[in-house]
């Protein structure tokens, strides 16, 4: 399989390519599984943090762990760089964001999150359908200018393929040769919209041809699968060969957020044809047919990400706002008078009421 | 122009007198209205269709009025109001939505450059009937992007036509009316008010062009719009409690300013407070508080104040209702102006 | 060949398939001649009436009249609708729009020039680049909901397709199966940036194929492949199935426009070796060979081309200035008062000076 | 905040002391002198490599500099400006250009949205130290779309800096001014200028923050930028004779705007107009005679009067001026102050 080929290459679909394990050791199959188990189990632990009123809302991933998993496990850290959408906190928990830095967002603490981006190797989040993804070619750019090895990671989905920026990232980077993936999250939905009302043509990676640019779909609930193909389009990019496509085939098993309603648009009969086998399930069968891990070591995965969601949901229960100064504080590096006397009358004004 | 006299598409309907909706409620069925009077509009955008808009403004009219007039497209805003101009020009009266007032951004080129210039480019042979519906404003908590004002640009984009309904009955009528017009009207709905209730009086909409007062007052004139309306009405009320007597004007029409009812209204209070959510600065605010400074520049007692959001980008949840203006705020800039001494 | 499946397909390049005349009869051959004699001659007399001030400026379609006159040649009038650059005189000619109405834009009377849009069916000139690429889409799904047979047809160029809004047009068009042929004349050129520095991938029409659209590449100097690829888009279209892409190679031999300077970034050289073929001249040595013409029907073509110049440069000459108040005017279908204010104080202060 | 001293990139770069250029030279030189100082500075846009762009401002930049440094990029706003974020993240100074005022707009979600919030959204750990050049206003004859003042949009942008020069001295100085700052920095180039030659000290920048007063005066402040300056000055020229002495202020600064200045200039001439050829409505205008306004209410003679552009799309060169607040217009304005009398 020739994946540098311009044009969609299908890798992970079939058992024979997905059930095998290219280049992992066991004990890195043990820590996707542990990733993706912690990933589970913070996303549907905040669905209940909403539902308990802790946060007032929140996009789960739930499905879509093996690719947010597998791909940010292909980043290398030292040089790459990875951005989000609001979408990937199993981006942000593999990559190792602190967690409480990143769900802070979702608490309507900060917009973006208050982790370090440049430090986390992860760009803001972004609520902007598409909007960072120009950003990740800029960036891949500028490693290429700077004669650094870092690749950028670009993470969007299946209804944000439609926006002009897309395109326009994807002409610029092949054009200029940008280190820059493409890691579309195909998961059959943008909130109500199926990707076959979303996407002509079917799929996202069929349009990298028509830039000249190589592509791979890949399965999206296969942690093995997703980890091979972002690593070899990461390796693509990073020995010269420019932009590549990758789209992980998934399913959006929860509701686009917390304020959705999904049995508005789709029956739970959809929701089980298509959400395809359970990333984690199939991963765990799979470590057990092959002798990986025991049932003691998924019970401690377990108990490992139960006790790290308490500690995230305790930071999170700790968390207060953040002082309205700061509205004004981070507005410029360099700030206005005009900025300065409007934070004075705000001052004034607060402590006043 | 906008013409004093409530929407004519009614033949097809059969009103009840007076109705108890949400602002919502009220929207849907003026949108189920004009459906069905008028064969050429067509209802579209992000999740419109089957879900019925993040809103639910929308609902059940995809099923109602078939998947051909209301529609969900793909999820690109410039192509949302980009189709729209080829609609208009194929004789459509297209009402598309953006989702959040931030996601009309992408869509800004072909509203200025194409929506609000095709009659003019084209001397008026192609008109362009096409109302834009802007969930606008903050006040839900919601992510970034989803509290953004936008009336200060498109006040300024010639061409442009912008209106915000404060309360349900407005809210049925001026959409009504606004899509029963010829020129692109920017429909900004102040979403935080979507689910209060109010009495819609269904066959009268009383007076739709232009400014409305909602509290008649002698001391100073509170001019808002949108959600801010309901705000300054409670302050005009705690006002009372002092002896201020305060008057709401609800501008309703960002553009054109009913210039003439800022006049007779600060003519008679001589003093002004203009509250609005947007930054502070370009904001209409300014424009509203140049009006009248114009008009009654020999009888104003104080400079026209302003209350409003400050020059930073909208904040997250946790610090809205330090950015929003409040109560205490808007109080502040009332007795700013009642307390100023020519010095 | 089949031109319906999806991906480029190149008709008119290999002399055998563009020196065939499928469909058209002698008559039609000829008046194609003519109109191609009338743009050419229109279009380098434009030039020189800017350089003889008669007008400020021009952007000449010199090299790109078989893409022009044969595209809009395969237009049904009826109701077809063609969507225009600021560089399709040759389109307008065509199509039979009045050309004193039409240039009076490039004497700086009116943006987007003076000819009624609905009777002439020609969009009023675009000067955004990209801009009316979703018109196209939006009227043609006009069509469709109106159940009439017409087809948009939509001009742009190399340069234009990197702007995201064409692959929003891409994707809603193919999305909602609309009749609309999207028209790009590749004519090597965006201003001074080659189409090598502009179009990763190298085509246009090799971008239809992830939309799941046919393309046709055709050689654009060759009228009568650019008509026949033209014609085989548009029943494409009218016949329900769906947008499709015409990508017309060819070469825009003079300047970006009047002001423009290609000796900055390209050289003689250049230009003679890219420009290939001159479409009148390759047209008449077939006309001559085929016995479809004579010298003097070149003559006598020439000649109406001369004395239509003249009558439109007289109509330009004569055209004075739209009366200020026609600023205010065409606003809106429905004044306000603010700008009734204003065009009052406007007149008065007009008067006073 | 907007220091007042000149810009400090100059070790690598030596000057004569005053040189006559044009503001198309000035500009030249200033971006030449940036990218010598600086290694991490960028300048790109459509046409902006080989050719030297279509106004030539980065003429010969490209040969001297590399096409690493000086690029030609493809034709899409959104893609200059979202790639510019993501070059500043990478630790890059862009300077990209738009090619003209109105194809900004295609780039107005990237601007708004990421340009002027990355500092803000990431706790300003994501400096933005984007200089945007926009050849901007009207004047010169264009076709549609090429003649567009975007002030009033760019200045209500949250995390957004505005400046436009009015002479070659200023476009040399601010260029490099801005270009060195830590943030956003819209620059706008009024086109109609780019020709005209002036005295450029090389050396001494003066102070680059705040508005110049460019022609004192004691009657009436006339308050202008870009384009406008030179056609105040000439009003100002035509009023002495008589006997009205006008201040010309240039206000340079669109946002933050220099309200300080307007105070003390106004405080002593007790009138003010102010003239740009954007629309009327929502313009920075309002902003303008607001802060006046509210600074100088005691003292104030007249309501401060706005001479601008009118609420109609930028007309074709044939009306443009019409359009364009012309001498005869502004000194109408003028004498509508000037004779304003309390009713
Ligand atoms: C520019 C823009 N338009 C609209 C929205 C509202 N919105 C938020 S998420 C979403 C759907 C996105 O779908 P997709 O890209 O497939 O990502 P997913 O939600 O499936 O992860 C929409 C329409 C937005 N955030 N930004
Ligand atoms: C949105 C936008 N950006 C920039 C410009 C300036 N501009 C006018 S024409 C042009 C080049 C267009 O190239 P192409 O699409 O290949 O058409 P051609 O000029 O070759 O006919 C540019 C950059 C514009 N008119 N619109
Ligand atoms: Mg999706
Ligand atoms: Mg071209």
């Amino acid at each position: 399989m020739d994946i540098l080929q311009p044009g969609p290459v299908t890798v992970g679909t079939a058992p024979s390519a997905s059930e095998t394990t290219p280049g992992l050791a066991p004990e890195q199959l043990r820590e996707l599984y542990s990733l993706m188990a912690s990933v589970r189990f913070l996303d549907t632990s905040a669905v209940a943090w909403q539902r308990q009123g802790i946060i007032p809302g929140y996009a789960p991933e739930l499905g879509q762990e093996a690719a947010q998993v597998g791909s940010a496990y292909a980043l290398d850290l030292d040089c790459d760089f990875a951005f989000p959408t609001y979408r990937e906190m199993g981006v942000a928990r593999t990559i190792g964001v602190d967690m409480v830095a990143y769900m802070s967002t979702h608490k309507a603490t900060w917009h973006g999150g208050m982790y370090d981006p440049q430090e986390s190797r992860l760009a803001p989040i972004q609520a902007v359908v598409a909007g960072s993804v120009l950003h990740a070619v800029g960036w891949a750019h500028g490693q290429t200018l700077q004669g650094t090895p870092g690749v950028a990671l670009s993470y969007f989905g299946d209804g944000a393929s439609s926006q002009g920026d897309v395109h326009e990232a994807m002409n610029f980077a092949a054009v200029m040769n940008a280190p820059v993936v493409f890691f579309i999250q195909n998961n059959g939905w943008a909130i109500s919209v199926p990707t076959e009302k979303q996407v002509a043509g079917g799929s996202v990676s069929a349009r990298a041809a028509g830039y000249g640019m190589p592509a791979i779909q890949v399965d999206g609930n296969d942690v093995v699968a997703v980890y091979e193909a972002t690593r070899r389009a990461l390796d693509h990019a990073r020995t010269g060969h420019g932009p590549m496509v990758v789209e992980a085939m998934t399913y959006r098993r929860g509701p686009h957020s917390t304020a959705d309603d999904p049995g508005r648009y789709r029956s739970l009969d959809d929701e089980r044809i298509d959400a395809g086998k359970d990333p984690l399930e199939r991963l765990r069968k799979r470590m057990l047919a092959d002798g990986i891990a025991d049932d003691d070591f998924f019970a401690a995965a377990h108990e490992t990400a139960r006790s790290e969601e308490e500690a995230i949901r305790a930071g999170i229960e700790a968390l207060g706002p953040r002082p309205g100064s700061e509205m004004f504080e981070f507005v410029f590096q360099e700030t206005t008078p005009s900025l300065e006397t409007q934070a004075n009358r705000w001052r004034e004004e607060s402590d006043h009421a | 122009m906008l013409e004093s006299t409530t929407a004519t598409l009614d033949a097809a309907v059969e009103y009840a007198e007076v109705e108890h909706l949400s602002m919502q409620q009220a929207l849907n069925r003026a949108l189920d209205d004009v459906l069905t009077a008028d064969p050429k509009t067509l209802v579209f955008g992000e999740d419109c269709g089957r879900l019925g808009g993040v809103f639910r403004i929308t609902d059940g009219l995809q099923a109602k009025h078939g998947d051909a007039r209301v529609f969900d497209t793909p999820l690109a805003e410039s192509g949302i109001l980009g189709m729209s101009v080829g609609l208009a020009m194929a004789g459509f009266h297209p009402i598309p939505e953006v989702q959040f007032d931030g996601f009309a951004y992408p869509a800004i080129n072909q509203i200025v450059c194409q929506i609000a210039r095709m009659n003019y480019r084209s001397r008026g042979k192609l008109p362009m009937p096409v109302t834009l519906r802007v969930p606008s404003f903050g006040g839900i908590r919601a992510p970034e992007h989803h509290g953004e004002s936008l009336e200060a640009l498109f006040a300024h984009v010639p061409g442009l036509k912008v209106v915000s309904p404060s309360d349900a009955h407005d809210a049925y009528h001026l959409l009504k009316y606004a899509a029963s017009r010829p020129d692109p009207v920017i429909f900004m709905e102040p979403k935080s008010r979507y689910w209060q209730k109010g009495p819609v009086d269904m066959r009268d909409g009383g007076t739709l062009s232009g400014a409305r007062i909602v509290r008649p007052g002698r001391h100073l004139t509170l001019v808002a719009w949108g959600a801010m309306v309901a705000r300054c009405l409670q302050v005009a009320e705690l006002a009372a409690e002092d002896g201020i007597d305060v008057e709401v004007l609800d501008l309703r029409w960002l553009k054109p300013i009913d210039a003439e009812a800022l006049a007779r209204s600060v003519g008679k209070t001589r003093r002004a407070v203009v509250v609005h959510e947007a930054p502070l600065t370009s904001g209409l605010g300014a424009e509203v508080a140049q009006l009248i400074t114009q008009q009654c520049f020999d009888t104003l007692k104080a400079p026209v104040e302003r209350v409003t959001g400050f020059d930073v980008p909208y904040p997250s949840g946790d610090l809205e209702d330090e950015y929003i203006p409040n109560i205490d705020r808007i109080l502040l800039g009332i007795q700013r102006v009642l307390e100023y001494r020519r010095g």
